[in-house]
């Protein structure tokens, strides 16, 4: 392959790294906008750790293990990822760079999903330790499965067809989601002396539109770039794919959530294109155009009922569980269903649509539905048992929980000293930033006897 | 006519609201505000360095009564207000002249006394 | 010397501000609100679930005034917060023993008084 | 054309894209930040579901009408775009599909200035119907005259030049924003008893300016990616112009404010750079660089003085008519006046800067002058006619505006249920999601009855 | 007892919290208000077009004291909220009927007496 | 070089070029959030205005001063940039306006890092004086210096490495934030009767947050743009070092302020992002991946320390001489440090890491040293001079600083006439827009007589 070939591919790759990367900033803003005015700087300190955390994890081992070549579970090259290194048998360059971290941009996204279910009470050094573990451990074992020439990239001749990750990152994520939310239980207040579930609004719409639209802009480098390369411009049937997709999502959850509350609800429909571009992410690459609103619109439906029956048992602020899990899950299965023969990859069967309205063998068909469903139930059972492990340890270590005079009072006076938005809860500085006096107690009070919530009498 | 004062928790309002309403007394207001007592000051931190807050948010609460009703909302706020630790607050009772109901233009006790209907729990 | 503290519409207030300035009375403060009476609360739909808010903005108005003066502000509060729909408010007259003026020391009902010149509107 | 040629060019095409549809961020924040706390939410709803029903609508039809070859006046292929399908003559590939979605995007954007006058009182259903309409006919008639070979593209043998769509886009998007505007009349308490026109600030500024930066970035691609190729990395020169008309919009804009009320306000510096982009638009490929400030200066200073005069008969809140719609109208004409005899499009003749000042034809340039004004009007008549049909239908039919009381209270709360900022409207959480009580009467609530506005007695 | 209510300038609180806790009265409520007096409303400037604001932000204290404690408090707010210039506010003083400490459920003016430990600057 | 490879190359650096635009919100973002509300507006017209400004500048004078070949101090073609020009000895064409604007990005961030220092106090004037003057001289003298062949190019045989402005444009900024704040002086009452510095919060950690993650995103194309070239996909390299440190920067500032004050600062934990990604920009294409954790890692210890020892006697809001300052100096040398024998620049020596642990010639090594710091002294030299005289102008003629009662009542209203967030400040629409009396004295109060803060009695 001439060398400007590879540079086109790489750039695009860099173009889609970067989108993927801007992703941070839509769950940022996304769980920000989902909490209380009382938790909204805590969210910001969560997504720099984690980023930071993760990006090292999979620079040290993480990447290793997902794409280090080795055996049908891990990877055995590539860790401490440097020059004069050989990855799976090929010398390291700028290409292996470039895709080094476009994978690392995956694996933060996925790692991003988990802490939806956790907000406003999860003690921030479960973070710290979760993010090492995930990004060194947990995604790469499942991302070397899938993508990384693991256990599932051959199933009895049929690869598992994951596009861009619908199960391989984002039902990933809400499995990691899913395991912390059972031993974290629910917010204070989240439900009634009989159980019944209250609403706890989030603080901000216009911060949740624009975790949003972020999300999705960044989806098209996120699904297009999957392509890893430019060949025959197929990133752009993945591009529309996503498109309508997401498209499609919008318009379920909204008539879903209008149906049954009679008003349009912001963050249903937030959660609706969530859903639909979740739900193309696994097929993106392998249906035709007229499949693709099929997948969202179902995804959009598919996420307000979803939201609607976990919250009565489980309390998910921003509806992880159903928008990355439960969607997730259908992505995956939808490959199976609508997969185009023009498209699946090689030894891979068509979807059961085909065999059913068309032509194709019924049985093969099948076949590659139930691989599609192999890959949901591995990628549970895998996630699922190191997360409930290691979140159990860090409970039993350092806790998982904030107290309950912290989680009153709020993550971010709690965790971080001060309010996400200082002046709304303060007195102005002009009269809190005060005299000799004031700065007296001030000094006092730095010692941790005097934190705020143990605030003795004087 | 009284008018009852209470600097309270907020946590405590919502039980407070609750039983007033059900025992007639649907009518009330509350306002947001700060304070300093007893209780100390929050101390924050914000870029590595300290800085204390002398006064923490507290519910303002005010209700305006007959006279024979005050010792049965001055209860029902201590009921659900005292948790026992510093910062509870305090209740402060006011002379009332007049009450005016502004929709009809009545005044005098009654435009105080709880509506037969509004005695259920709404 | 009568303070008087009303709860109204926050739409109420610029007319009654504007007139109270018209007859001679510059001086007032607001303070937003938020009450429960005969008005029923807000209901409120969030992610497809219901959730019902007891209380409703308000503003309270507080005027202190020389007690000849009262019936004329009492009025015109009446006039202006009227819509005859629940949630109209109420207003509350309280006795006050002392007024001072920060600014000059001076105290009694005089600082009260309107200065000739602000009996034009600003 | 060697394969990776195609494959460079559309994936400079697929950056654009991307680039285009973040302006939807960037209106949905200038909208926002324009409009009262109580209207905070609604936007985010809009601006999703406007471009999912625009999305499906232009896949469906408009894109056909637009781009599928045909006539005069509609193209006649490419319908519910599909693979195996010729477009205009030619079968659909990768490449047509993301030329066929960055289309999309600009459709997108023309629709979404459509709302800039309905703030804050228009009825959510509107915005349904009309997106629909919009994305299948409106937009698709404007752009097929011009960009797909239609009507306007050869008027005795001179075409329109509209380099990236001062008036395709920008002006369609502003007639559509007037016609809606004639049936719905000003917000409440805009103007007072005797018609004086009163201020009605936006709840937030830096939002404003979010949207702002957000629109400059993504003109990049809306103007730059219209090259549609990188050939001769001429995609740089209109970039250049791009960046240097903004720049000169911001300063004629600041000034003219300045000298107006002697302060610098935050809304028209930004108003300034949209019509300064707005302006460069159409000029974009066809102008030198000294032309560029010259043009976005003009523009600049145009807006602030079309926005108070505008003001004092029509309720424009983000000022949508004058930023859009007379500097799309400059934009247009500007080709007129400055179009360079390198850069122009074969058989149209150059700017009468030329004519006066060089030696170019006079009655040749004049001519061309002329095709440019004969492309706003045929936009004019084009989106006004359908629009305000459109529009008409809607009142007559599900209402256009909501009533006072929703008004009053706020879209948010009216249409949506619940308020953008909830927690700064509502008593907090821990004592609103209430006691078995609450529930109860929540449950009762829940019945149409019980709708906020409406309700009723204990 | 008696209850002081200030409305005050923002910058004014600080100083004056400090001297009351060093004089031995640490407990004190302040509540964000709006105002309109002698001074004149602020006039705002937005996309070209001017706007009027008739009303000031101002800060309303409020102290609730023994007889006998009314002259000191009052002089310190004065000492401290006096600028000079139009817009320092007004004090005024109501009389209060009862005071209950919520913590303990006792009442009278001994809830409201500085307790030697809160002599000392917190 | 075939014309394929420089349009891909330009198609690069487009990209990149638009990627360093976006820092411009970072930049606002970041200033907002660590301002009060009644500042928050403000930030808004600077930023717009001083791109403006810039850009204007740049175009005419700077361009031709930096890259306008020349001799050892500055360049002399290219001002009035436009076709038919040589530039250096090359003909204008598209791939050098291409570059034109990438250059004129890199401007505008070194510009928009001056303003940390002076929020809160500062005339808007000063504004608009110096940022001609930065964009017309300052910067470009220093660009020129090392990037245009001049002085710095080649000590003795050696050039000076920074690969995209770690002194260049980022110690550059941060002298001239120095400079403004010797003469600007603290805000009021950041400093109590005894000296003690005050705390003064900042208003919207989420907005912090947004700039945060947009600055880290924008960086990739600021290092990675740097390449100009796509050749083998050296860009990839340059993108995986920024991240690195960009990660490491996050870990070390959280650590350090955990130790000082046992609490996650938000706003240090953003500041440790940027230091590190300052730190990483002049070594980022000189220096191996395991150094790159390194340099963050210090640079984000390095901003802790700084920011509480500078408070103690300037007022800093930002830490913008920590985070782009010493950070700033901190990566200029490390490139002597830790540069790679295969990456550095020809002529140019191995880091001192190579001397002192491999085998490279330590003379050479530490003559490299010195180079990196001649830059870092020559910077800070040209910039303080130049700036601390236009800053003494500003403040002898306009005045550099606004009035007590201006800074006491807020930038919003003084400059702009309206606060950043008017709901949260004026009384609501409803009840401010008012009836004839008040449009009358609305329309009184229009004459600067009656300007906020100069209210008279009426
Ligand atoms: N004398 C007073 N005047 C006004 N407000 C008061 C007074 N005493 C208490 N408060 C209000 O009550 C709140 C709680 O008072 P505090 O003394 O902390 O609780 P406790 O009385 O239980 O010790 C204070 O924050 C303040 O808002
Ligand atoms: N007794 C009271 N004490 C304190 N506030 C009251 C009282 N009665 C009414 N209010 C205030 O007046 C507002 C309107 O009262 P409501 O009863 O709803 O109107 P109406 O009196 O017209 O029926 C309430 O929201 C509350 O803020
Ligand atoms: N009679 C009053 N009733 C209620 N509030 C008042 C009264 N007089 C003054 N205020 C409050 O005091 C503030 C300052 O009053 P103003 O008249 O402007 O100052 P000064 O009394 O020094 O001229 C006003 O904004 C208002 O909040």
């Amino acid at each position: 392959m001439p060398q400007i070939v590879s540079e086109l591919n790489m750039a695009w790759v860099a173009v889609a790294t970067v989108l993927v990367f801007l992703m941070q900033a839509g769950f940022m803003f996304l769980e920000i906008g989902f909490s209380r005015q009382k938790n909204a700087g805590t969210g910001v300190a969560k997504i720099l750790m984690n980023l930071a955390l993760c990006t090292i994890a999979w620079w040290a081992i993480g990447y290793g293990i997902a794409e280090g070549g080795g055996n049908d579970f891990f990877g055995d090259s590539g860790f401490f990822f440097h020059f004069n290194q050989t990855v799976a048998g090929e010398a390291v360059n700028g290409e292996t760079a470039m895709l080094m971290l476009y994978g690392l941009a995956f694996c933060a996204v996925s790692l991003a999903i988990v802490w939806g279910t956790t907000l406003e009470r999860i003690k921030f050094g479960a973070y710290v330790i979760y993010a090492i573990v995930f990004g060194a451990v947990i995604y790469p074992l499942v991302a070397h499965a899938v993508w990384g020439g693991g256990l599932l990239s051959d199933i009895g001749g049929k690869p598992v067809m994951d596009f861009a990750g619908s199960s391989v990152v984002h039902l990933t994520g809400a499995v990691g989601a899913f395991a912390a939310l059972l031993l974290l239980g629910p917010r204070k207040g989240k439900y009634d002396t009989r159980g019944k579930p209250r609403v706890i609004p989030g603080h901000s719409m216009p911060l949740v539109g624009l975790g949003v639209i972020i999300l999705w802009i960044g989806w098209f480098g996120f699904n297009g770039g999957s392509t890893f390369e430019t060949a025959g411009n197929f990133f752009g049937e993945v591009m529309l794919n996503t498109q309508l997709a997401a498209a499609a999502g919008v318009i379920g959850a909204s008539l879903a959530v209008y149906l049954k509350s009679r008003t349009l609800d912001v963050g249903m429909a937030g959660n609706g294109a969530i859903a639909g571009l979740v739900g193309i992410t696994a097929p993106s690459g392998f249906v035709e155009y007229w499949a693709a609103p099929i997948i969202g619109l179902v995804a959009g439906v598919l996420v307000v009922y979803a939201v609607l029956a976990i919250d009565r048992l489980l309390d998910d602020p921003v509806g992880a569980l159903s928008a990355h899990g439960l969607a997730g899950i259908w992505g995956t299965l939808s490959v199976g269903i609508f997969g185009s023969a023009r498209l699946v990859s090689e030894g891979a069967a068509p979807g059961l649509w085909y065999a059913v309205f068309g032509n194709e063998p019924f049985s093969a068909s099948l076949g590659q539905f139930a691989v599609q469903g192999l890959a949901v139930l591995f990628t549970f059972i895998v996630v699922f048992a190191i997360s409930i492990a290691t979140f159990a340890l860090i409970k039993g270590t350092i806790g998982l929980r904030v107290d309950d005079e912290e989680e009153e009072a709020g993550l971010d006076i709690s965790s971080h000293g001060m309010y996400g938005y200082p002046e709304q809860f303060i007195p102005q500085p002009e009269y809190s930033t005060g005299l000799p006096t004031t700065l007296g107690s001030g000094a006092r009070a730095a010692t941790p006897a005097a934190a705020p919530m143990t605030a003795t009498e004087q | 006519m009284k008018k009852i004062e209470a600097f309270i928790r907020h946590e405590a309002f919502e039980p407070i609201r609750a039983e007033l309403l059900d025992r007639g007394f649907p009518s009330l207001s509350i306002i947001e505000a700060k304070g300093s007592g007893r209780q100390k000051g929050i101390i924050e931190r914000y870029r590595g360095s300290t800085l204390t807050v002398n006064v923490r948010p507290k519910l303002k609460l005010e209700v305006v009564v007959e006279d024979k009703d005050k010792p049965l909302v001055v209860e029902t706020i201590l009921k659900h207000a005292r948790t026992g630790e510093v910062g509870d607050g305090k209740v402060f009772v006011l002379p009332v002249e007049e009450a005016i109901r502004i929709r009809t233009g009545e005044d005098g006790e009654e435009v105080l006394q709880a509506h037969p209907e509004e005695g259920a729990p709404s």
